[in-house]
């Protein structure tokens, strides 16, 4: 599955996407927040307080106990500042 | 209702406000209202070099695209334009253009607010500050009133 | 505040909407929203010549005037111009220019949108038809909801 | 006292503008509407419904219960259409 990053989110990760296999206990994007603080240092800070954190599953925004099952990307971002 | 011209661009170019209005226009005789919105980039305490704006390539078009629909579904508007630019844009320059028309002033001005408020927390956006002295900038906080200001356009 | 840039012209010439809008946001770095509303003559029925805009000289500028520094009371603007044709004006052609500047988006909406409820009905304007076929047009008359258009604005 | 017409009121009063010196008892524009229909047709048929006569006393819009006492000019309309 792809994992795409914006702003502060991809700078603390370090990276703007990535190709991950996700374990299969992982049902949410809650579930998914989680697993991804715990794999190191910079997803840690990036996700420390996952309720600000944003998501997008295939260009369309989604709340945090959207299943994550059929994605193709899926984005992780803050708050958008747009306009 | 007659169809309704849509223009969605997300650029990295500056646009031309004039020429987005004659578009919407020229020719035409239906049209009684035009309103435009431009938000230009700010920077009343002179410390800012460039606010940077980063975008999420596809999913930008296509969620001001999702919002301009809802618009056009909402109010009686001959055209909607909407273009967004991205990267690097200096104090004084431009960031964003709407552009409503309709018969009416009121559903062209409520359309072109509507378009403003949730393209301001929809939209993938984000601003980044470069600081004119060097130091590291931040990123440009949501602020709460944006989020607020969705409540009016509730159903 | 800041002082507020005023401009309130009443003219049979056409208006430049890019250069207005120009001339209030050039050289400055605290304009974050520029907004603009363009009245247009519309001929939806293919029935129209021309409309006569007549209006009341010295008072049309003064009322209009009085309406603007009303505007520049309540809301947080940089600037602000207002430019009302008068004479024959043919279908598709401008009637009526608002531009309203202020660092945040909400402000300069109201504004504008302000003003126009009020030119529609306080600004000494009067509208009468001209029809191709030859015919006698008549005057325009008020709309209810124009009057009631103000009621929002009560404070 | 310089009185000034628009739009239909003016087309049926027949003039743009004339000079008029009013009777004493006119103290309201009310007193002016009324005196004025009664001199001839084109002006019975401009107020015959004085209630949708808009009045400008001097530039600034008034009420039909304004005095007229001291005013330069008056102007008679009907209800605006700019915008």
């Amino acid at each position: 599955m792809k994992l795409v990053y914006f702003a502060w989110v991809r700078e603390r990760i370090g990276t703007g996407e990535e190709e991950i296999d996700l374990p299969q206990q992982i049902r949410t994007v809650s579930d998914l927040l989680a697993w991804l603080k715990s794999r190191g240092e910079g997803y840690e800070a990036a996700l420390r307080y996952p309720e600000v954190i944003r998501v997008a599953i295939d260009h369309e925004h989604v709340d945090h106990s959207e299943p994550v099952a059929g994605a193709r990307e899926i984005a992780l971002f803050p708050p958008m500042t747009g306009g | 209702m007659p169809v309704c011209e849509l223009l969605v661009r997300v650029q990295a170019e500056d646009f031309d406000l004039a020429a987005e209005c004659e578009r919407l226009t020229r020719g035409r005789k239906d049209v009684g209202a035009v309103v435009t919105f431009s938000g230009l980039c700010r920077d009343e305490s002179g410390t800012l070099e460039a606010l940077e704006l980063e975008h999420y390539p596809g999913m930008a078009e296509e969620e001001i695209t999702r919002i301009a629909r809802e618009a056009v579904e909402r109010w009686p508007i001959n055209g909607l334009s909407v273009i967004h630019r991205h990267g690097r844009i200096a104090p004084g320059e431009n960031i964003v253009l709407v552009v409503a028309t309709s018969p009416h002033r009121q559903a062209a001005f409520e359309a072109a607010s509507f378009l403003m408020d949730y393209l301001k927390s929809r939209a993938p956006f984000w601003k980044k500050e470069h600081r004119r002295d060097g130091q590291e900038g931040g990123w440009v906080e949501a602020a709460r009133h944006d989020e607020e200001a969705l409540q009016r356009w509730k159903r």
